[in-house]
């Protein structure tokens, strides 16, 4: 309970699909064991094919994504692009190490399709590490659970649908292990043609 | 000896001038000009954009007008390299004001803003004013749609109708005779354009000299072509007010769901202004077709004015 | 390895033999061989008197909700069965009431081994008691062979926060013990208790609605909203809501159900209950509360 | 501030609003070596003239194009050293954005930057503004093949084919006569031969033209390679023309 | 230490504090107002140390004042709630503030201020969405913020927050939302260990601040009902 990315709780999930990629999150705001609300936005749109996860201390949570907010924007207006998902995450990696003795306390997860539809997920921690999978990746304050749910569920190739399926049932039962994350969940499945975005209804404990 | 005074900034000359900012604003009188319109759903800049050579690369995007953000366009009349720090400075100051409350910059709040950071370099020694004038076309919350001109002295004002560049005074007091309150964006386009055209002074008009920038809500003729076609398709989604008092407490009902969920994918960079169902602006430039056309149906007009004033 | 010593009496060193009141073997402990066991105990172990931060800020017993209440109809027990390691959540299915015997309940918060073990040495002092004494123990005997035995091991580290109730000559009668040898009896004036980390928005819900002459239905339908309630705000608190009832021939076990269920159930209640009619809302939202739903 | 040595203003506006010191600097490109610069559908191509002072200069040691970044080249009329200084510079600017983005960076990007510092020494209390033109040519992800011009003022444009320097305006007289939009790379750098040919004194040899070129390549990360040629490799286009 | 507790109601926000100011075990005095007025439709309920509390309050109406003077706006509630956040997440990281606030508001919608001169056509205004909307956020002293439908600071949180979950719901009336509120302050009472009798209440809408008086009720009902003997009991307990 002593690490600040605890206090507030999160569980976050990004998976690869055929030709999609799916991000989850759960919707937890806590203050240590209390629960102070169940609707709290933990997954940020960066552009139509993109999307990060911000696991961890809530406040940071706020700063970071309106600070990457700022950078999309004006990377927007300077280059009229949308950012290619590796390059996000490098951005966001660096963002991070930018604060390396006294680090936001969020672990970021990456989720997004490329200018050619591949999708491409990342994660790091809160100094920004990258980690690059093929698969999936999780952070947040139940990742034995998350590792445990998805190594056991991932298939490859998934179809948008199943992806979603398969990210949905593995958020809400690592979750169900941990006390501090859950109350509800979001998952979004990011395709060529759009993305689509799903509430999910967790326990009420 | 005028010369004294007049290369210094920071310095009046005996008649209380400062002459760099008077030759500054004199750069701006020769350059390519800019005319707005505010409409009472949109606002219409139309700007000359110079062709220098056949040799030059299509642009990615209008040299004439610039995005500041979503919610603000600007033209721009002067030296370009002065105007692209501006811009840049812009940009800066409405996302920072994104950052810092979470909500658009309101228009008058950056145009201030970008005055302020204007005039620093009319007082301090070592710098010279920007020559640069600059048009904006806003919409917020507050006050609705709005029209700016800020020159090099760090001046600035709002305006129903406006003109800048070569040309200016004339234009100025066209608009003077043929605004009306309370036009349609469309009619304004037409007042724009056929403003610009009179202070370029040609008898050939061309779309290829002609930028038109157009803001409006969406749906409204600033939206993509297709979306303002569809009226009102996007703007529309689930009810906001449920979003606005979704409750921390138990368990979400399915018009809570759908209301998180539409802020869900709001969230985030695409303006960041995540209040689904409230109004958005939006702004493009027209392309060389539309342009063109607007030429063809007020060309016929401003020969006929000729004609009347010619009698 | 820790040096330590085998010691055998009802107790520690010194209370083994003040501490005859107990009058019952409690089993071989060994302790640490230091002056004072106690605050060695305290001071190595402290992780597992759930309070390792060292900080004695509010001193709830750690991931748990439990109530108690007395009404016209008995006492009503009422518990969550969440187990956690941490922020893992071990288990989802604890049993939190323990069936001390047919007449005797006793609930658990705090370190699940400790409370399972000294009520379960409580059940044998209290079948003791009936074999000599040819009757059955009172609640407020019993709360108090409880205390007492805790008393002894104070300062040692064991985290226990019980209530024990049961339905003797004197009636239905409702006891608070804790490892701190706290002893509370719940009076007509304050007829209630309950314990856990989710306690405090238990009692929230329990001092809005608690009427002393509800029915069973009632009264089983205020725990169940308490322990809801609870479970949703209190993250160490959660799983099967178990539920008792303390009448004068014994407890019944009389529901046991998922809280998410009870979600289910309440939102459907309140639903009903807007479209009946919007008129009557507010003011009768105790009573609704009140209202049945199993 | 009242002391400071930059408290002064180089560049300021005279009457007619016009910006003397940017003119001046103008001028100074226009004493440039000739440099010329054509984008073709599958590269682009930059050349430039080197005018030495004496034949005792080592021609080899003379470089008027500079490599920015793998894909990206700048050349340039008028005064060295103020490149030289701009080329270090540019090079900054793309290592910072590489580290950044983790990819290289778009031409135009590097353009800008290069055109906000060019920009600023023409504001700034104390210094004068560069005398130089340059023309930048990349390819990269976004735009593929791309040619820019930036001017002292740090005005900048893109174009399809340009000229700076002493013959900048018969170069692009030249240019606008015989630049087509199918052109290849390979039609590119015979035109701009032509070009340095037209107004040349004394023969154009290997040794006393430069050109260089950014050509598509996928095994780098920006999609193009920006090279330099090798004098060997000017002889031999020079060898084609003939 | 200090409870602040608020609710959203139909075109209302209220808001109750408690009134004790306290060192260490002693309670200097019981009229101290924790609550300071942002603008006309706009409050802050704050809990913490009175030091962090009274100068973080002070900051942030300052600055809010002089922002509201420079740009003649008057800023939303969600803007004034993500700029008080950014105070505070700043801060935490220098020298954090000991605070914890509750933002209550309403969003007038903007309407054509009399010193303004432009005067651009009607349909071109600001948009009527946020019409007199009421909004409470959360914001604790890391500058963590949720936009809530009821929020509580210090350990009252502990208290209520299971009693505001049971009987809060969208759209209260002003009746019901007194009585909601007199409910958690009654139970404050009765189950905070530390003395606070005084609350003061103050209900925000878009007409402006006002303070409002709470019945708080006897927390729990322990009332006996009466059964064959308990008339006698009471009688007698009536003559002793």
């Amino acid at each position: 309970m002593s690490s600040p990315t605890e206090i507030n709780g999160a569980a976050c999930i990004a998976m690869v699909g055929k030709g999609c990629v799916g991000i989850a999150a759960d919707t937890r705001l806590g203050m240590q064991a209390m629960t102070v609300g169940t609707d709290f936005q933990k997954i940020f749109k960066m552009h139509d094919r993109l999307y990060v996860g911000l696991p961890g201390l809530a406040t940071d949570v706020h700063t970071i994504s309106a600070t990457m907010r700022f950078k999309l924007n004006l990377f927007k207006l300077r280059e009229e692009r949308d950012i290619e998902p590796k390059a996000f995450s490098t951005l966001i990696s660096n963002t991070l190490y930018e604060k390396r003795f006294a680090p936001w306390f969020v672990e970021p997860v990456v989720a997004g399709l490329d200018k050619d539809g591949a999708p491409f997920i990342s994660a790091m921690d809160l100094i920004g590490a990258e980690c690059f999978a093929k698969d999936f990746v999780v952070s947040g304050t139940c990742p034995d659970n998350m590792y445990g749910m998805c190594e056991s569920m991932y298939k490859p190739d998934q179809e948008p649908e199943a992806l979603f399926e398969t990210l949905a049932q593995c958020l809400l039962s690592a979750v169900d292990r941990d006390a501090i994350s859950g109350w509800g969940g979001i998952v979004h499945i990011i395709t060529a043609d759009g993305v689509t975005s799903r509430r999910l209804r967790g326990r009420p404990d | 000896m005028a010369r004294r005074y007049d290369g210094r900034t920071t310095t009046f000359d005996p008649d209380g001038r400062l002459f760099q900012i008077e030759y500054a604003v004199a750069a701006i009188d020769n350059a390519a000009p800019a005319v707005g319109v505010l409409a009472k759903d949109g606002i219409v800049i139309a700007g000359e954009k110079k062709v220098l050579s056949k040799l030059l690369a299509t642009p990615k995007s209008s040299e004439k007008m610039a995005t500041v953000d979503e919610h603000i366009v600007c033209a721009v009349a002067g030296l370009t390299s002065d105007a692209n720090i501006l811009l840049t400075q812009a940009r800066l100051v409405a996302q920072r004001h994104l950052f810092k409350y979470g909500e658009r910059a309101p228009v008058e709040t950056l145009v201030q803003q970008l005055a302020d950071y204007k005039h620093v370099y009319t007082q301090t020694g070592g710098l010279r004013p920007f020559g640069v004038s600059l048009m904006y076309a806003g919409w917020d919350e507050h006050r609705g749609f709005q029209l700016y001109l800020s020159d090099p002295s760090g001046n600035y004002g709002g305006w129903k109708a406006a003109a800048m560049g070569a040309n200016s005074g004339n234009a100025t007091s066209h608009l003077k005779g043929a605004y009306e309150e309370g036009v349609s964006v469309t009619d304004a386009l037409d007042l724009a354009v056929t403003t610009l055209l009179k202070a370029l002074d040609t008898s050939t008009p061309s779309a290829d000299r002609v930028d038109v920038a157009v803001l409006t809500l969406a749906g409204g003729l600033g939206d993509t072509p297709a979306a303002a076609g569809s009226a009102e398709s996007s703007s529309s989604s689930s009810s906001s007010s449920s979003a606005a008092a979704a409750p921390a407490g138990t368990g979400a009902n399915a018009a809570e769901d759908e209301a998180f969920v539409a802020a869900a994918k709001a969230l985030g960079t695409a303006g960041g202004y995540h209040d689904a169902g409230a109004p958005k602006p939006v702004h493009r430039v027209l392309s060389h077709k539309e342009v063109e056309a607007v030429i063809a149906r007020v060309a016929d007009k401003i020969a006929h004015d000729d004609d009347a004033k010619a009698e | 390895m820790l040096a330590c010593r085998a010691l055998t009496g009802s107790g520690p060193a010194e209370a083994s033999t003040a501490g005859r009141l107990t009058g019952v073997p409690t089993g071989t402990f060994t302790l640490p061989s230091t002056a004072d066991p106690a605050a060695f105990a305290s001071h190595h172990f402290n992780v597992y008197t759930g309070d390792a931060d060292g900080e004695h800020r509010m001193k709830f017993a750690k991931g748990t909700t439990t109530l108690a209440f007395k009404f016209k109809g008995g006492v009503l027990v009422a518990v969550d069965s969440r187990s956690t390691q941490g922020p893992y959540i071990a288990s989802g299915s604890v049993k939190k009431v323990i069936e001390i015997n047919p007449y005797l309940l006793g609930t658990m918060a705090g370190g699940a081994a400790d409370c399972a073990f000294w009520e379960r040495n409580l059940g044998v002092q209290c079948r003791l008691h009936e074999l000599r004494n040819r009757e059955r123990i009172s609640v407020a005997a019993a709360s108090k062979l409880l205390a007492n035995t805790l008393a002894q091991y104070r300062g040692y580290g064991l985290s226990v926060g019980t209530m024990i109730t049961g339905w003797d000559k004197t009636g239905p009668q409702l006891y608070y013990v804790d490892n701190d040898g706290m002893r509370l009896h719940a009076k007509d004036t304050s007829p209630f208790f309950s314990v856990g980390s989710g306690s405090t928005f238990a009692y929230g819900v329990l001092d809005s609605a608690y009427r002393h002459d509800m029915t069973d239905e009632e009264a089983v339908a205020l725990g169940k909203r308490a322990i809801y309630h609870a479970t949703h705000r209190d993250a160490y608190s959660g799983g099967i809501n178990n539920i008792y009832l303390v009448k004068e021939d014994g407890w019944v076990k009389v529901f046991s159900g998922d809280v998410k269920d009870l979600r289910d159930a309440f939102d459907a209640e309140e639903a009903a209950a807007a479209a009946e009619g919007s008129s009557s809302s507010s003011s009768s939202g105790a009573a609704a509360a009140a209202a049945s739903t199993a | 501030m009242a002391d400071s040595r930059y408290n002064f203003s180089l560049t300021t506006f005279d009457k007619s609003g016009r910006l003397g010191q940017i003119d001046h600097a103008l001028k100074a490109v226009e004493n440039g070596d000739t440099t010329l610069g054509i984008r073709a559908g599958n590269g682009v191509v930059l050349a430039t003239k080197k005018v030495l002072a004496t034949t005792l200069v080592d021609e080899a040691s003379v470089q008027q194009i500079a490599i920015i970044a793998d894909h990206v080249g700048i050349a340039y009329a008028g005064m060295g050293p103020d490149f030289r200084v701009l080329v270090k510079h540019g090079q900054k600017i793309a290592q910072k954005y590489k580290r950044t983005y983790g990819e290289p960076i778009p031409v135009l990007e590097l353009v800008r930057g290069v055109a906000r510092t060019m920009q600023e020494f023409t504001q700034s209390g104390g210094v004068r503004p560069f005398g130089v033109s340059l023309l930048v040519a990349g390819w990269d992800q976004v735009e593929g093949p791309s040619l820019y011009q930036v001017d002292p003022s740090g005005t900048y444009f893109g174009w399809k084919a340009s000229a700076v320097g002493k013959e900048q305006a018969a170069a692009k007289a030249f240019l606008e006569k015989r630049f087509d939009d199918d052109m290849d790379v390979d039609d590119a750098v015979h035109t701009s031969i032509m070009t340095l040919r037209e107004g040349f004194e004394g023969e154009v040899t290997a040794s006393n033209i430069e050109i260089a070129m950014a050509v598509p390549d996928e095994s780098c990360p920006a999609g193009g390679r920006f090279m330099v040629l090798p004098v060997a490799e000017v002889g031999d286009y020079l060898d084609e023309g003939e | 230490m200090d409870s602040v507790f608020g609710i959203v109601g139909d075109g209302f926000v209220l808001v109750a504090a408690d009134r004790a100011a306290l060192r260490q075990p002693l309670v200097f005095k019981h009229d101290e107002d924790k609550v300071v007025r942002l603008d006309d439709t706009k409050i802050v309920a704050a809990a913490g140390e009175n030091c962090d509390r009274v100068a973080f309050t002070e900051l942030i109406v300052r600055n809010i004042a002089l922002d509201k003077f420079r740009s003649k706006l008057s800023r939303s509630c969600k803007a004034t709630a993500h700029y008080i956040r950014g105070e505070l997440a700043t801060a935490l990281r220098k020298a954090p503030m000991s605070v914890n606030l509750l933002l209550a508001g309403v969003d007038v919608p903007a309407t054509e201020a009399s010193t303004d001169s432009k005067d651009s056509a009607e349909a071109g205004k600001a948009a009527p969405a946020p019409a007199g909307e009421p909004s409470l956020y959360w914001i604790d002293y890391m500058g963590t913020m949720a936009k809530v439908g009821f929020g509580a600071h210090g350990y009252c949180a502990y208290f209520t927050n299971g009693l505001l979950d049971r009987y809060w719901k969208a759209g209260m009336s002003e009746e019901e939302g007194k009585a909601l509120m007199g409910r958690c302050i009654g139970e404050t009472r009765a189950r905070f260990m530390l003395n606070q009798p005084n609350f003061i209440c103050y209900m925000v809408t878009a007409a402006g601040v006002s303070t409002v008086d709470i019945d708080v009720p006897v927390m729990p009902d322990v009332s006996v009902a009466p059964a064959p003997a308990a008339p006698a009991a009471a009688a007698a307990a009536a003559t002793a």
